[in-house]
Protein backbone atom coordinates (compact mmCIF):
# COMPACT_ATOMS: atom_id res chain seq x y z
CA UNK A 1 0.00 0.00 0.00
CA UNK A 2 1.79 3.04 -0.93
CA UNK A 3 -0.27 4.84 1.87
CA UNK A 4 1.15 2.73 4.55
CA UNK A 5 3.80 5.51 6.97
CA UNK A 6 7.49 4.58 6.54
CA UNK A 7 10.06 5.90 9.23
CA UNK A 8 14.27 5.37 8.91
CA UNK A 9 16.81 5.88 11.11
CA UNK A 10 20.59 5.43 10.95
CA UNK A 11 23.13 6.64 13.64
CA UNK A 12 24.68 5.87 17.22
CA UNK A 13 21.99 7.13 19.32
CA UNK A 14 20.78 4.11 21.33
CA UNK A 15 17.55 2.26 20.21
CA UNK A 16 14.12 2.60 22.03
CA UNK A 17 11.46 0.39 20.95
CA UNK A 18 8.79 2.32 21.92
CA UNK A 19 10.02 4.86 19.35
CA UNK A 20 9.60 2.22 16.57
CA UNK A 21 6.12 1.32 18.44
CA UNK A 22 4.92 4.74 18.26
CA UNK A 23 6.37 5.30 14.92
CA UNK A 24 3.51 1.67 13.62
CA UNK A 25 0.98 2.77 15.69
CA UNK A 26 -2.48 2.79 13.83
CA UNK A 27 -6.17 2.90 14.44
CA UNK A 28 -6.69 0.33 11.46
CA UNK A 29 -3.67 -1.95 12.47
CA UNK A 30 -4.77 -5.30 14.43
CA UNK A 31 -0.91 -6.03 14.92
CA UNK A 32 2.41 -5.36 14.98
CA UNK A 33 5.53 -6.88 14.73
CA UNK A 34 8.87 -5.34 16.34
CA UNK A 35 12.34 -7.64 15.70
CA UNK A 36 15.66 -6.29 17.56
CA UNK A 37 19.08 -7.54 16.20
CA UNK A 38 20.87 -7.42 19.48
CA UNK A 39 24.56 -8.23 20.49
CA UNK A 40 24.94 -11.75 21.72
CA UNK A 41 27.64 -12.53 24.31
CA UNK A 42 28.98 -15.74 21.50
CA UNK A 43 30.04 -16.20 17.73
CA UNK A 44 31.95 -19.71 16.92
CA UNK A 45 31.92 -20.42 20.05
CA UNK A 46 34.23 -17.68 20.96
CA UNK A 47 33.45 -15.04 23.90
CA UNK A 48 32.17 -11.84 22.39
CA UNK A 49 32.67 -8.22 24.17
CA UNK A 50 31.64 -5.60 21.84
CA UNK A 51 30.96 -4.78 18.02
CA UNK A 52 31.62 -1.60 16.30
CA UNK A 53 29.29 -1.00 13.27
CA UNK A 54 30.61 1.38 11.31
CA UNK A 55 28.48 2.29 7.09
CA UNK A 56 28.60 3.66 4.08
CA UNK A 57 26.05 6.05 5.66
CA UNK A 58 24.93 8.06 2.79
CA UNK A 59 24.25 4.83 0.93
CA UNK A 60 22.71 3.00 3.72
CA UNK A 61 20.46 5.57 4.59
CA UNK A 62 18.85 5.42 0.87
CA UNK A 63 18.70 1.85 0.73
CA UNK A 64 16.78 1.90 4.18
CA UNK A 65 14.85 4.82 2.78
CA UNK A 66 14.37 2.31 -0.43
CA UNK A 67 13.50 -1.02 1.76
CA UNK A 68 11.00 0.89 3.90
CA UNK A 69 9.63 1.49 0.72
CA UNK A 70 9.70 -2.22 -0.73
CA UNK A 71 8.50 -3.22 2.39
CA UNK A 72 5.02 -1.42 1.90
CA UNK A 73 4.72 -1.95 -1.84
CA UNK A 74 5.16 -6.24 -0.83
CA UNK A 75 3.40 -6.27 1.44
CA UNK A 76 -0.40 -5.12 3.29
CA UNK A 77 0.66 -3.04 5.93
CA UNK A 78 -0.10 0.32 7.84
CA UNK A 79 3.44 1.39 8.42
CA UNK A 80 6.98 0.15 8.68
CA UNK A 81 9.99 1.41 10.92
CA UNK A 82 13.60 0.98 10.64
CA UNK A 83 16.48 1.85 12.86
CA UNK A 84 19.95 0.82 12.73
CA UNK A 85 22.71 1.80 15.03
CA UNK A 86 26.42 2.69 14.41
CA UNK A 87 29.37 2.89 16.52
CA UNK A 88 30.68 0.60 19.09
CA UNK A 89 27.66 -1.37 21.20
CA UNK A 90 28.44 -3.76 23.78
CA UNK A 91 26.74 -7.34 24.32
CA UNK A 92 22.91 -7.07 24.86
CA UNK A 93 23.18 -3.71 22.81
CA UNK A 94 20.06 -3.43 19.85
CA UNK A 95 21.60 -2.75 16.61
CA UNK A 96 18.36 -2.36 14.52
CA UNK A 97 15.11 -2.35 14.89
CA UNK A 98 12.46 -3.23 12.41
CA UNK A 99 8.23 -2.61 12.95
CA UNK A 100 5.25 -3.13 10.99
CA UNK A 101 1.97 -2.86 11.78
CA UNK A 102 -0.84 -4.40 9.89
CA UNK A 103 -4.32 -4.75 10.12
CA UNK A 104 -3.70 -8.82 10.36
CA UNK A 105 -0.83 -10.51 11.82
CA UNK A 106 0.55 -12.52 8.64
CA UNK A 107 1.32 -9.36 7.35
CA UNK A 108 3.31 -7.72 10.05
CA UNK A 109 5.52 -11.17 10.49
CA UNK A 110 6.15 -11.78 7.34
CA UNK A 111 6.66 -7.81 6.37
CA UNK A 112 9.19 -7.75 9.28
CA UNK A 113 11.03 -11.28 8.70
CA UNK A 114 11.56 -9.88 4.80
CA UNK A 115 12.60 -6.59 5.54
CA UNK A 116 15.47 -8.10 8.25
CA UNK A 117 16.58 -10.71 5.81
CA UNK A 118 16.71 -7.88 2.94
CA UNK A 119 19.05 -5.38 5.27
CA UNK A 120 21.29 -7.77 6.00
CA UNK A 121 22.23 -8.45 2.37
CA UNK A 122 21.49 -5.06 1.10
CA UNK A 123 22.57 -2.19 3.01
CA UNK A 124 26.30 -1.36 3.20
CA UNK A 125 26.94 -1.86 6.99
CA UNK A 126 29.59 -3.92 8.03
CA UNK A 127 30.46 -5.45 11.66
CA UNK A 128 33.68 -5.67 13.55
CA UNK A 129 33.52 -8.28 16.22
CA UNK A 130 36.15 -8.00 19.08
CA UNK A 131 36.33 -11.20 20.44
CA UNK A 132 38.28 -12.26 24.17
CA UNK A 133 39.73 -15.51 25.40
CA UNK A 134 39.08 -14.55 29.00
CA UNK A 135 42.33 -12.63 29.81
CA UNK A 136 41.61 -9.08 30.42
CA UNK A 137 44.52 -8.20 28.09
CA UNK A 138 43.65 -9.92 24.85
CA UNK A 139 41.49 -7.75 22.64
CA UNK A 140 41.08 -9.78 19.24
CA UNK A 141 38.72 -8.67 16.04
CA UNK A 142 37.48 -9.44 12.72
CA UNK A 143 35.08 -8.47 10.50
CA UNK A 144 31.80 -10.51 10.44
CA UNK A 145 31.59 -12.48 6.49
CA UNK A 146 28.77 -11.25 5.18
CA UNK A 147 27.06 -11.48 2.27
CA UNK A 148 25.07 -9.82 -1.14
CA UNK A 149 21.38 -10.76 -2.34
CA UNK A 150 21.87 -12.63 -4.74
CA UNK A 151 19.91 -9.95 -7.52
CA UNK A 152 22.43 -7.01 -6.75
CA UNK A 153 24.62 -6.34 -10.22
CA UNK A 154 28.22 -7.70 -9.99
CA UNK B 1 40.83 10.88 -15.09
CA UNK B 2 41.12 11.29 -11.27
CA UNK B 3 38.56 9.55 -9.40
CA UNK B 4 38.06 9.78 -4.98
CA UNK B 5 37.50 5.83 -4.18
CA UNK B 6 35.80 5.34 -1.11
CA UNK B 7 36.70 2.12 0.73
CA UNK B 8 35.33 0.54 3.73
CA UNK B 9 35.51 -2.37 6.01
CA UNK B 10 37.88 -5.10 5.01
CA UNK B 11 38.88 -2.81 1.36
CA UNK B 12 39.88 0.39 4.04
CA UNK B 13 41.97 -1.66 5.95
CA UNK B 14 43.77 -3.43 2.12
CA UNK B 15 44.44 -0.05 1.49
CA UNK B 16 46.55 0.62 5.00
CA UNK B 17 43.68 2.11 6.57
CA UNK B 18 42.74 4.93 3.97
CA UNK B 19 39.02 5.82 3.84
CA UNK B 20 39.68 7.50 0.45
CA UNK B 21 42.02 6.92 -1.89
CA UNK B 22 42.62 8.96 -5.06
CA UNK B 23 43.52 6.79 -8.60
CA UNK B 24 44.45 8.04 -11.71
CA UNK B 25 42.77 5.96 -14.53
CA UNK B 26 44.12 5.79 -17.92
CA UNK B 27 41.88 3.67 -19.69
CA UNK B 28 40.10 4.95 -22.94
CA UNK B 29 36.65 3.95 -20.63
CA UNK B 30 37.20 3.72 -17.15
CA UNK B 31 35.20 1.73 -15.18
CA UNK B 32 35.13 -0.18 -11.77
CA UNK B 33 37.48 -2.97 -13.54
CA UNK B 34 39.50 0.51 -13.64
CA UNK B 35 39.38 1.55 -10.25
CA UNK B 36 40.10 -2.37 -9.13
CA UNK B 37 43.07 -2.49 -10.88
CA UNK B 38 44.52 0.51 -10.23
CA UNK B 39 44.13 -0.99 -6.22
CA UNK B 40 45.71 -3.82 -6.95
CA UNK B 41 48.91 -2.49 -8.44
CA UNK B 42 49.12 -0.20 -5.15
CA UNK B 43 47.89 -2.56 -2.42
CA UNK B 44 48.62 -5.69 -3.04
CA UNK B 45 46.20 -7.46 -0.23
CA UNK B 46 43.45 -6.43 -3.13
CA UNK B 47 44.20 -9.60 -5.27
CA UNK B 48 43.48 -11.63 -2.74
CA UNK B 49 39.82 -10.03 -2.37
CA UNK B 50 39.09 -10.02 -5.99
CA UNK B 51 35.58 -10.91 -7.36
CA UNK B 52 34.58 -10.66 -3.58
CA UNK B 53 33.36 -6.97 -3.56
CA UNK B 54 30.97 -4.72 -5.30
CA UNK B 55 31.00 -1.38 -7.21
CA UNK B 56 29.00 1.65 -5.77
CA UNK B 57 28.26 3.94 -8.23
CA UNK B 58 26.22 7.04 -6.92
CA UNK B 59 24.66 5.43 -4.08
CA UNK B 60 24.07 2.54 -5.97
CA UNK B 61 24.72 -0.77 -7.03
CA UNK B 62 26.28 -0.90 -10.74
CA UNK B 63 27.81 -3.88 -12.33
CA UNK B 64 31.96 -3.45 -12.52
CA UNK B 65 32.07 -2.56 -15.34
CA UNK B 66 29.52 0.32 -15.50
CA UNK B 67 31.74 3.01 -16.84
CA UNK B 68 32.36 5.85 -14.45
CA UNK B 69 33.00 9.81 -15.25
CA UNK B 70 34.34 12.89 -13.47
CA UNK B 71 32.38 13.66 -10.73
CA UNK B 72 30.97 10.70 -9.62
CA UNK B 73 30.78 9.07 -6.05
CA UNK B 74 32.35 5.61 -6.51
CA UNK B 75 33.06 3.08 -3.67
CA UNK B 76 34.05 -0.18 -3.45
CA UNK B 77 31.51 -2.35 -1.07
CA UNK B 78 33.01 -5.62 0.75
CA UNK B 79 30.21 -8.35 1.72
CA UNK B 80 27.35 -6.30 3.79
CA UNK B 81 26.88 -7.86 7.27
CA UNK B 82 24.29 -5.11 9.16
CA UNK B 83 21.73 -6.46 11.63
CA UNK C 1 15.36 -25.56 26.11
CA UNK C 2 14.33 -26.41 29.57
CA UNK C 3 16.60 -23.87 30.84
CA UNK C 4 14.32 -20.97 28.67
CA UNK C 5 12.99 -18.72 31.17
CA UNK C 6 9.60 -18.02 31.40
CA UNK C 7 7.38 -15.00 32.25
CA UNK C 8 2.91 -15.21 31.37
CA UNK C 9 0.57 -12.81 33.23
CA UNK C 10 -3.34 -12.23 32.72
CA UNK C 11 -5.10 -9.65 33.85
CA UNK C 12 -6.49 -5.88 33.68
CA UNK C 13 -3.25 -3.86 33.52
CA UNK C 14 -2.34 -1.61 30.55
CA UNK C 15 0.57 -3.77 28.96
CA UNK C 16 4.21 -2.57 28.59
CA UNK C 17 6.29 -3.40 25.67
CA UNK C 18 9.25 -2.63 27.71
CA UNK C 19 8.27 -5.03 30.40
CA UNK C 20 8.36 -7.99 27.78
CA UNK C 21 11.89 -6.78 26.06
CA UNK C 22 13.08 -6.95 29.59
CA UNK C 23 11.99 -10.12 30.48
CA UNK C 24 13.43 -11.69 27.61
CA UNK C 25 16.58 -9.79 27.82
CA UNK C 26 19.49 -12.29 27.70
CA UNK C 27 23.33 -12.54 26.84
CA UNK C 28 23.51 -15.43 24.41
CA UNK C 29 20.19 -13.90 22.36
CA UNK C 30 21.21 -12.35 19.37
CA UNK C 31 17.58 -11.90 18.07
CA UNK C 32 14.37 -10.39 19.68
CA UNK C 33 10.79 -10.59 18.13
CA UNK C 34 7.52 -9.07 19.92
CA UNK C 35 4.32 -9.21 18.43
CA UNK C 36 1.32 -6.78 19.82
CA UNK C 37 -2.15 -7.68 18.81
CA UNK C 38 -4.07 -3.94 19.11
CA UNK C 39 -7.71 -3.27 18.90
CA UNK C 40 -8.80 -2.26 15.39
CA UNK C 41 -11.47 0.70 14.07
CA UNK C 42 -13.28 -1.83 12.19
CA UNK C 43 -14.25 -4.84 11.36
CA UNK C 44 -16.26 -7.01 8.30
CA UNK C 45 -16.74 -3.42 7.07
CA UNK C 46 -18.00 -1.83 10.76
CA UNK C 47 -16.34 0.76 12.91
CA UNK C 48 -15.46 -0.82 15.94
CA UNK C 49 -15.01 1.51 18.99
CA UNK C 50 -13.87 -0.93 21.85
CA UNK C 51 -13.89 -4.85 22.87
CA UNK C 52 -14.65 -5.97 26.02
CA UNK C 53 -11.61 -9.17 26.99
CA UNK C 54 -13.15 -11.68 29.45
CA UNK C 55 -11.64 -15.48 30.33
CA UNK C 56 -11.33 -18.53 32.23
CA UNK C 57 -9.07 -16.70 34.79
CA UNK C 58 -7.32 -19.63 36.36
CA UNK C 59 -7.60 -22.17 33.15
CA UNK C 60 -6.56 -19.45 31.63
CA UNK C 61 -3.75 -18.72 33.42
CA UNK C 62 -2.43 -22.34 33.38
CA UNK C 63 -3.22 -22.62 29.82
CA UNK C 64 -1.03 -19.68 29.21
CA UNK C 65 1.74 -20.92 31.28
CA UNK C 66 1.64 -24.34 29.44
CA UNK C 67 1.84 -22.42 26.01
CA UNK C 68 5.05 -20.39 27.43
CA UNK C 69 6.70 -24.14 28.35
CA UNK C 70 5.33 -25.67 24.65
CA UNK C 71 7.40 -22.74 22.87
CA UNK C 72 9.99 -23.14 25.11
CA UNK C 73 10.01 -27.06 24.58
CA UNK C 74 9.65 -26.63 20.46
CA UNK C 75 11.63 -23.81 19.36
CA UNK C 76 15.35 -22.83 20.74
CA UNK C 77 14.45 -19.64 22.76
CA UNK C 78 16.22 -18.30 25.52
CA UNK C 79 13.11 -16.63 26.84
CA UNK C 80 9.45 -16.81 26.26
CA UNK C 81 7.29 -13.88 27.65
CA UNK C 82 3.76 -13.85 27.16
CA UNK C 83 0.56 -11.18 28.43
CA UNK C 84 -3.18 -10.93 27.63
CA UNK C 85 -4.69 -7.88 29.16
CA UNK C 86 -8.47 -8.76 30.72
CA UNK C 87 -11.13 -5.74 30.21
CA UNK C 88 -12.36 -3.10 28.23
CA UNK C 89 -10.08 -1.89 25.53
CA UNK C 90 -10.29 1.06 23.42
CA UNK C 91 -9.02 1.24 19.86
CA UNK C 92 -5.32 0.95 19.63
CA UNK C 93 -4.91 -0.64 22.91
CA UNK C 94 -2.94 -3.68 23.11
CA UNK C 95 -4.81 -6.87 24.12
CA UNK C 96 -1.91 -9.44 23.67
CA UNK C 97 1.93 -9.24 23.54
CA UNK C 98 4.58 -12.26 23.09
CA UNK C 99 8.09 -11.46 22.98
CA UNK C 100 11.03 -14.59 22.29
CA UNK C 101 14.49 -14.22 22.62
CA UNK C 102 17.11 -16.46 20.56
CA UNK C 103 20.67 -16.88 19.29
CA UNK C 104 19.37 -16.34 15.93
CA UNK C 105 16.48 -14.87 14.28
CA UNK C 106 14.83 -17.45 12.74
CA UNK C 107 13.49 -19.29 16.10
CA UNK C 108 12.22 -15.46 17.49
CA UNK C 109 10.00 -15.28 14.64
CA UNK C 110 8.81 -18.82 14.34
CA UNK C 111 8.14 -19.17 18.39
CA UNK C 112 6.63 -15.83 18.68
CA UNK C 113 4.40 -16.78 15.28
CA UNK C 114 3.67 -20.16 16.80
CA UNK C 115 2.52 -18.95 20.18
CA UNK C 116 0.21 -16.34 19.18
CA UNK C 117 -1.60 -18.85 16.80
CA UNK C 118 -1.78 -21.50 19.46
CA UNK C 119 -3.23 -19.02 22.34
CA UNK C 120 -5.32 -17.83 19.90
CA UNK C 121 -6.88 -21.27 19.58
CA UNK C 122 -6.67 -22.96 23.02
CA UNK C 123 -6.53 -20.55 25.86
CA UNK C 124 -10.24 -19.73 27.29
CA UNK C 125 -10.34 -16.28 26.36
CA UNK C 126 -13.01 -14.34 24.47
CA UNK C 127 -14.01 -10.97 23.23
CA UNK C 128 -17.32 -8.97 22.70
CA UNK C 129 -16.96 -6.63 19.90
CA UNK C 130 -18.56 -3.12 20.04
CA UNK C 131 -19.81 -1.16 17.22
CA UNK C 132 -21.05 2.16 16.18
CA UNK C 133 -23.00 3.16 12.91
CA UNK C 134 -21.69 6.38 13.78
CA UNK C 135 -24.39 7.80 15.78
CA UNK C 136 -23.34 8.38 18.86
CA UNK C 137 -26.79 6.65 20.82
CA UNK C 138 -26.04 3.48 18.86
CA UNK C 139 -23.86 0.71 20.38
CA UNK C 140 -24.35 -2.85 19.31
CA UNK C 141 -22.39 -5.97 20.71
CA UNK C 142 -21.70 -9.33 19.61
CA UNK C 143 -19.09 -11.70 20.73
CA UNK C 144 -16.13 -12.34 18.03
CA UNK C 145 -16.27 -15.84 16.73
CA UNK C 146 -13.68 -17.97 17.70
CA UNK C 147 -11.96 -21.50 17.43
CA UNK C 148 -10.99 -24.21 19.04
CA UNK C 149 -7.29 -25.93 17.77
CA UNK C 150 -8.56 -29.51 15.98
CA UNK C 151 -6.32 -31.20 18.78
CA UNK C 152 -8.35 -30.60 21.74
CA UNK C 153 -10.23 -33.26 22.76
CA UNK C 154 -14.05 -32.95 21.81
CA UNK D 1 -25.27 -35.62 42.31
CA UNK D 2 -25.32 -31.80 41.94
CA UNK D 3 -22.32 -29.80 40.52
CA UNK D 4 -22.04 -26.45 39.74
CA UNK D 5 -21.47 -25.21 35.97
CA UNK D 6 -19.50 -22.01 35.37
CA UNK D 7 -20.41 -20.09 32.14
CA UNK D 8 -18.43 -17.79 29.69
CA UNK D 9 -19.04 -15.84 26.54
CA UNK D 10 -22.33 -16.98 24.70
CA UNK D 11 -23.37 -19.80 27.03
CA UNK D 12 -23.17 -17.59 29.94
CA UNK D 13 -25.79 -14.83 27.61
CA UNK D 14 -27.95 -18.62 27.08
CA UNK D 15 -28.10 -19.03 30.65
CA UNK D 16 -29.69 -15.90 31.04
CA UNK D 17 -26.70 -13.95 32.19
CA UNK D 18 -25.83 -16.49 34.96
CA UNK D 19 -21.87 -17.50 35.46
CA UNK D 20 -22.59 -20.04 37.54
CA UNK D 21 -25.55 -22.62 37.20
CA UNK D 22 -26.17 -25.39 39.78
CA UNK D 23 -27.37 -28.85 37.89
CA UNK D 24 -28.78 -32.03 39.15
CA UNK D 25 -27.55 -34.69 37.38
CA UNK D 26 -29.57 -38.28 37.99
CA UNK D 27 -27.38 -40.37 35.13
CA UNK D 28 -25.91 -43.18 36.64
CA UNK D 29 -22.42 -42.08 35.38
CA UNK D 30 -22.84 -38.45 35.17
CA UNK D 31 -20.74 -36.78 32.03
CA UNK D 32 -20.55 -33.16 30.61
CA UNK D 33 -22.96 -34.90 27.88
CA UNK D 34 -25.32 -34.93 31.24
CA UNK D 35 -24.53 -31.43 32.14
CA UNK D 36 -25.24 -30.32 28.60
CA UNK D 37 -28.72 -31.90 28.33
CA UNK D 38 -29.80 -30.54 32.13
CA UNK D 39 -28.80 -27.00 30.68
CA UNK D 40 -30.71 -27.77 27.52
CA UNK D 41 -34.05 -28.60 29.63
CA UNK D 42 -33.50 -25.25 31.79
CA UNK D 43 -32.04 -22.65 28.97
CA UNK D 44 -33.70 -23.49 25.23
CA UNK D 45 -31.05 -20.96 23.83
CA UNK D 46 -28.52 -24.25 24.51
CA UNK D 47 -29.93 -26.37 22.04
CA UNK D 48 -28.86 -23.77 18.95
CA UNK D 49 -25.61 -24.37 20.54
CA UNK D 50 -24.90 -28.04 20.76
CA UNK D 51 -21.63 -29.26 19.77
CA UNK D 52 -20.18 -25.75 19.59
CA UNK D 53 -18.81 -25.57 23.00
CA UNK D 54 -15.92 -28.20 24.98
CA UNK D 55 -15.75 -29.32 28.69
CA UNK D 56 -13.49 -28.17 30.71
CA UNK D 57 -12.95 -29.99 34.10
CA UNK D 58 -10.66 -29.17 36.53
CA UNK D 59 -8.99 -26.37 34.42
CA UNK D 60 -8.40 -28.98 31.46
CA UNK D 61 -9.83 -29.92 28.26
CA UNK D 62 -11.82 -32.92 28.21
CA UNK D 63 -13.95 -35.16 26.18
CA UNK D 64 -17.57 -34.01 26.67
CA UNK D 65 -18.37 -37.35 27.55
CA UNK D 66 -15.81 -38.01 30.84
CA UNK D 67 -17.20 -39.08 33.41
CA UNK D 68 -17.74 -36.32 36.48
CA UNK D 69 -17.22 -36.42 40.15
CA UNK D 70 -18.62 -34.43 43.35
CA UNK D 71 -15.90 -31.78 43.51
CA UNK D 72 -15.47 -31.19 40.19
CA UNK D 73 -14.66 -27.67 38.56
CA UNK D 74 -16.69 -27.70 35.41
CA UNK D 75 -17.23 -25.27 32.44
CA UNK D 76 -18.44 -25.18 29.15
CA UNK D 77 -16.32 -23.12 27.00
CA UNK D 78 -17.21 -21.55 23.56
CA UNK D 79 -14.99 -21.50 21.19
CA UNK D 80 -11.94 -19.09 21.87
CA UNK D 81 -11.48 -15.58 20.53
CA UNK D 82 -8.65 -14.25 22.19
CA UNK D 83 -5.34 -12.45 21.18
Amino acid sequence: MSAARLMVHLGPEVIDPAALLAAVADPAAGAVDLFLGIVRDHADGRQVTRIDYSAYEPMARRLLADLAEQVAARFPVAAVAITHRLGTLAVGEASVAIATSSAHRAAAFEATRWAIDRLKTTVPIWKLEHFSDGTSASDEARWVSGTFAPDLPV
Amino acid sequence: MTLDVLLFAGFRDAADGQPVVTVELTDATATGESVYRALEARFPAFRSLRGVGRLALNLEYRPMDSALSPGDEVALLMPVAGG
